[in-house]
């Protein structure tokens, strides 16, 4: 019961996951700021910010659903921090790996966009209602490429579980035959995570903030903390799969291997970020449709090929 | 054509509406006509003679008469400024927005700064004083007195703490 | 989808740097109907000129608007001469134009970050304004401040360009035309850039010359039209440049004339650095201009900037009216979003570069009489309500904390 | 137009190794030019007292005060001048000259009201 409790709560639940996501957020500000040529912010910035936005005033519009206004926060804050129990750190276990956790994380995930989606629609305005509409037309966009590119790898393993997954690739080279998936799962990802060139829901220029424009002082903290913990919770499900190795006998080892991996992946999405300028809906409608997906799909049939052949 | 050559030109062709023609530099050309013939000759100033860019209005008051002042401009640059005069007590304008859509926010100028009427403007929006405007306040008159605005604003008791 | 809404886009909200509204009524992501709402900033500027000496009313007009400050006055300063009929000497003609330019160059960079901003590509943003900062030291090196220059006076100019300032300018070009050839490239060949901006914002040239486009706007539309050419001033009969128009009528034909303007400026600027005649700076003009009147026009960044000026013999002017670029330009805004995305709102707002400081010109301010209705709350009133509030939900008692500066 | 994706690559990854084109400000100041249009500073033995810079102020941000004889104060609200220099151009004997410094900010009203 206590190991369950230190499990969920700091090691590797909340309080891990906390000061990994304020970290990454630290160092995907960073980042993006040196490629544009900026200082970037000093180290202790993503702290300052929490605290600062937990010490506001917490206004609740009067037309907005008080309740669940309040509890969506949460709601967003808890599927991610459920996700990332789920998912093998490092070691090629996870926590409670169960047959079909693949699936599980992804509907984790999937979580937090919905209460986006609520939490815009509670908040009856009209910039957050055009924020809804945005983050589940968004939704419909990225979900099934980044489903299909993140099964693909567990379809030429024949597993719907991290753990066999992992063992399946062991370490073979094979999991290179992934990397067209990895690539699209990336793209996938950032538009999960709402940033440019993806961050039509909240799009600062046009609705202001999307969803989340009624949003002030602890509620908007807490979303703000989602928003990160998605980072890393996706950037795990993203290496956990696309780079399954590196789980050796050392953790200390191990624990580096997998930081670099997180590393890298969220400089990927940073340098999309400086590179694009912000889609349309409608573009990325059709940039998902027409080039991501038939990508994903090209990669589950080569990968049922190569099944086949073996 | 040669700004001397159309003084002359215009002269001849609006003869019975022109109350003054001078030319102050190559491409500057002043022009006051009556009230009444304005909009038979603005239509020609256009069409015939290629003055197609309508630049802006001005208004102005002049103690006696309110003086409205079209701007218009031909492609190579010229400028022609056609100057009516109206009555202060009731000034009264016919609006240019069929010809000139454009000319709409200096139209609502006119009526916002002067309290110029213009006939035929669409209702919309005041531009360019609050929507809370006291009536009949027209700060581009040269007898307005700003003095109403500070009273009230000393009443209020507000400083700038 | 059958329901609409209204989306408020400004007074105020973040693609708007300057106060002005547009109400875009919203069929999904359609736009079905668009409100233009100007007047927010007006500052009463050309009724408080009728009131100063023509000494004070330069730097008024050229507080009109901090981006094309030089615009302003020296427009309003071409009427005065008009009437006092003054010729200013020729090295002040020239020194006008190069400010002129370099404004022209720090103005369509900063236009280049903002689009770049309104389509979410901050890197860009940040390289445009990085490279924005050559310009603006250069400016503040000649003339002592970033903006508002003042250089002009009446008769001439106020500041000399020597020797070693000019090798500073020659260099300074150089490197921005490096710069700007980047820019274009960046412009004219990166995807998500000229997806966003592609055949957005379209007004055809029929309707831009009817609703009155001026400046970039009207010249992305193919309008032939540039004070400069048409109606020169200054220096500008003494240079060789082109009239840049473009014949995509959309956002991205308006980036395309502004960066290639840019290299027509620095084209003049080296030009009027060669060719600069050597004579006094400035004409003596007595206080009291004659009683006259005259139109001025000047090709402003954004476009022609108009200024009406009635004297009256004494030194004081009796009118003054401006017509900044944007009035004329932001009425061909809801022409541009017919039938355009949401999406494209800001940046169609943004590619007529509006400037509503200038368009506006007066605002009351703590204009209390106009309506006692209206909740508004003091300063105090302000301090006292957030020290209850932190009281009440936070236990933290501020009021011990002294009012800054009592 | 010849489309290409990922046009600023080059220079996006390139500036990951460059300087910072920014600074922090308060901690890393910058060199200010010298005729840089700050603070106005004031030489009191030149002064006549003739008032033309209090009249030529178009913000009306000085105030030029007799103390003795031919001797004068010169008091300039910070708040209200807008650093044009028009008073340098006007002084005749040149008592007046613009500095760099620009950091006047204040939290205090009181202390914008200063004696040159």
């Amino acid at each position: 019961m206590t190991a369950a409790l230190i499990n969920v709560l700091i090691f590797p639940g909340l309080l891990f996951l906390f000061v990994l996501s304020l970290i990454g957020e630290y160092y995907d500000r960073k980042l993006y700021a040196r490629m544009q040529n900026r200082m970037g912010p000093p180290w202790f910035q993503p702290v300052a910010d929490f605290i600062k936005l937990l010490s506001k005033e917490l206004i609740i519009p009067a037309n907005a659903d008080a309740r669940i206004f309040k509890v969506l926060p949460l709601v967003a804050c808890i599927s991610t921090i459920v996700a990332y129990l789920y998912i093998p750190l490092f070691s090629n276990n996870s926590l409670l790996p169960f047959n079909g956790d693949i699936i599980f994380v992804l509907y984790m995930l999937t979580l937090p966009t919905l209460s986006y989606a609520l939490a815009g629609w509670y908040s009856r305005s009209p910039y957050s209602l055009v924020g809804t509409m945005r983050v589940l037309t968004q939704l419909f966009a990225y979900e099934v490429p980044l489903f299909m590119a993140v099964l693909a790898p567990a379809i030429l393993a024949s597993s719907w579980s991290f753990q066999e997954v992992i063992s399946f690739y062991g370490n073979s080279w094979l999991w290179l035959v992934n990397i067209p998936a990895f690539a699209v799962a990336i793209v996938t990802l950032q538009g999960k995570l709402e940033k440019v060139p993806f961050d039509i829901p909240e799009a600062e220029t046009e609705i202001v903030a999307g969803v989340f424009t009624e949003y002030t002082g602890p509620l908007y903290a807490y979303f703000r903390l989602a928003m990160n913990m998605q980072t890393i919770v996706g950037a795990s499900l993203v290496a956990a799969v696309f780079f399954p190795f590196g789980f050796g006998t050392c953790v200390l080892l191990n624990f580096v291997i997998y930081l670099l991996k997180i590393a890298f992946i969220i400089f990927l999405l940073a340098l999309m970020r400086t590179l694009f300028a912000r889609l349309r809906i409608d573009q990325m409608l059709v940039f998902c449709w027409k080039y991501l997906a038939p990508v994903a799909l090209l990669q589950i049939t080569i990968n049922i090929i190569i099944k086949a052949w073996f | 054509m040669h700004a001397g050559e159309i003084e002359i030109e215009l002269k001849e062709k609006y003869s019975s509406s022109i109350l003054s023609l001078s030319v102050q530099r190559e491409r500057r050309l002043w022009l006051e006509i009556k009230a009444e013939d304005f909009r038979s000759c603005f239509e020609r100033f256009i069409k015939e003679d290629g003055f197609i860019i309508l630049c802006t209005i001005t208004g102005l008051d002049t103690g006696e008469k309110i003086q409205v002042i079209y701007h218009m401009s031909d492609k190579d640059g010229k400028m022609l400024n056609i100057k009516i005069s109206i009555d202060r007590n009731s000034p009264v304008i016919g609006t240019i927005t069929d010809l000139f859509p454009a000319a709409e926010l200096s139209e609502r100028e006119l009526e916002d700064l002067l309290g110029i009427k213009v006939e035929g403007l669409a209702p919309g929006r005041r531009y360019p004083l609050p929507d809370n405007w006291p009536q009949g306040q027209y700060p581009q008159r040269k007898d307005w007195d700003p003095s109403v605005l500070d009273k009230k604003i000393e009443k209020s008791g507000d400083k700038n703490d | 989808m059958t329901k609409r809404i209204v989306i408020p886009v400004g007074p105020q909200h973040p693609a708007l740097k300057e106060p002005a509204s547009f109400d875009v009524t919203l069929q999904g992501e359609r736009v079905a109907d668009i409100l233009v709402k100007v007047g927010y900033n007006h500052r009463g500027i050309e009724k408080g000129c009728e009131g100063r000496p023509y000494l004070h009313c330069v730097y008024l007009l050229e507080r009109v608007c901090g981006i094309c400050s030089h615009s302003h006055s020296t427009c309003f300063i071409q009427a005065v001469e008009e009437v006092a009929n003054v010729k200013i000497p020729e090295r002040a003609a020239y020194i006008r134009s190069i400010f002129g330019e370099l404004e022209r160059i720090h103005s369509h960079l900063l236009w280049l970050g903002v689009a770049a901003h309104e389509i979410g590509f901050d890197t860009l943003l940040m390289y445009s304004w990085r490279d924005r900062e050559v310009v603006m030291d250069l400016l503040a090196l000649l003339a002592g401040n970033r903006v508002n220059y003042a250089v002009n006076v009446i008769g001439g100019v106020r500041k000399d360009i020597t020797e070693e300032e000019k090798e500073q300018i020659l260099k300074a070009v150089d490197i921005l035309e490096e710069r700007t050839k980047y820019y274009i490239q960046v412009a004219t060949e990166e995807v998500s850039f000229i997806e966003r901006l592609s055949k957005v914002g379209y007004i055809s040239y029929e309707d831009a010359l009817r609703l009155g486009a001026v400046g970039p706007t009207g010249r992305a539309s193919g309008i032939k039209r540039d004070v400069r050419k048409d109606d020169p001033y200054a220096a500008y009969e003494e240079v060789e440049f082109n009239v840049i128009t473009d014949d995509h009528c959309d956002v991205y034909g308006r980036a395309v004339v502004r960066v290639k303007e840019l290299m027509e400026a620095y084209s003049i600027i080296r030009q009027l650095i060669k060719k600069l005649p050597q004579t006094a700076l400035a004409v003596n003009v007595p206080k009291n201009i004659p009683a006259g009147e005259a139109v001025a026009r000047y090709e402003a960044p954004r476009g022609e900037d108009i200024h009406y000026l009635k004297s009256n013999g004494t030194d004081k002017p009796d009118r003054v009216k401006l017509r900044a670029p944007t009035l004329a330009n932001v009425q061909s805004v809801a022409k541009m979003l017919e039938n355009g995305n949401f999406a494209d709102v800001p940046i169609v707002i943004a590619a007529i570069d509006p400037c509503f400081s200038c368009t506006d010109r007066m605002i009351v301010a703590s204009n209390d009489l106009l309506s006692a209705k209206e909740n508004r709350m003091t300063w105090k009133q302000l301090r006292e309500f957030s020290i209850d509030w932190y009281k009440k939900n936070k236990g933290v008692d501020f009021s011990k904390i002294k009012k800054l500066g009592k | 137009m010849s489309k290409k994706l990922g046009k600023v690559f080059v220079e996006a990854v390139t500036s990951l190794f460059k300087k910072p084109a920014t600074s922090g400000y308060p901690f890393e100041k910058r060199e200010i030019h010298k005729s840089y249009n700050g603070k106005i500073a004031f030489e009191q033995p030149k002064c006549i007292g003739c008032q033309i810079c209090v009249k030529n102020c178009p913000a009306k941000a000085l105030i030029v005060a007799k103390v003795q004889d031919k001797v004068f104060e010169m008091t300039i609200s910070l708040a209200k001048c807008i650093f044009c220099g028009q008073c340098v151009v006007s002084c005749p004997k040149k008592a007046l000259s613009t500095t760099s410094d620009f950091e006047l900010a204040q939290s205090d009203k009181n202390k914008l009201t200063v004696k040159l």
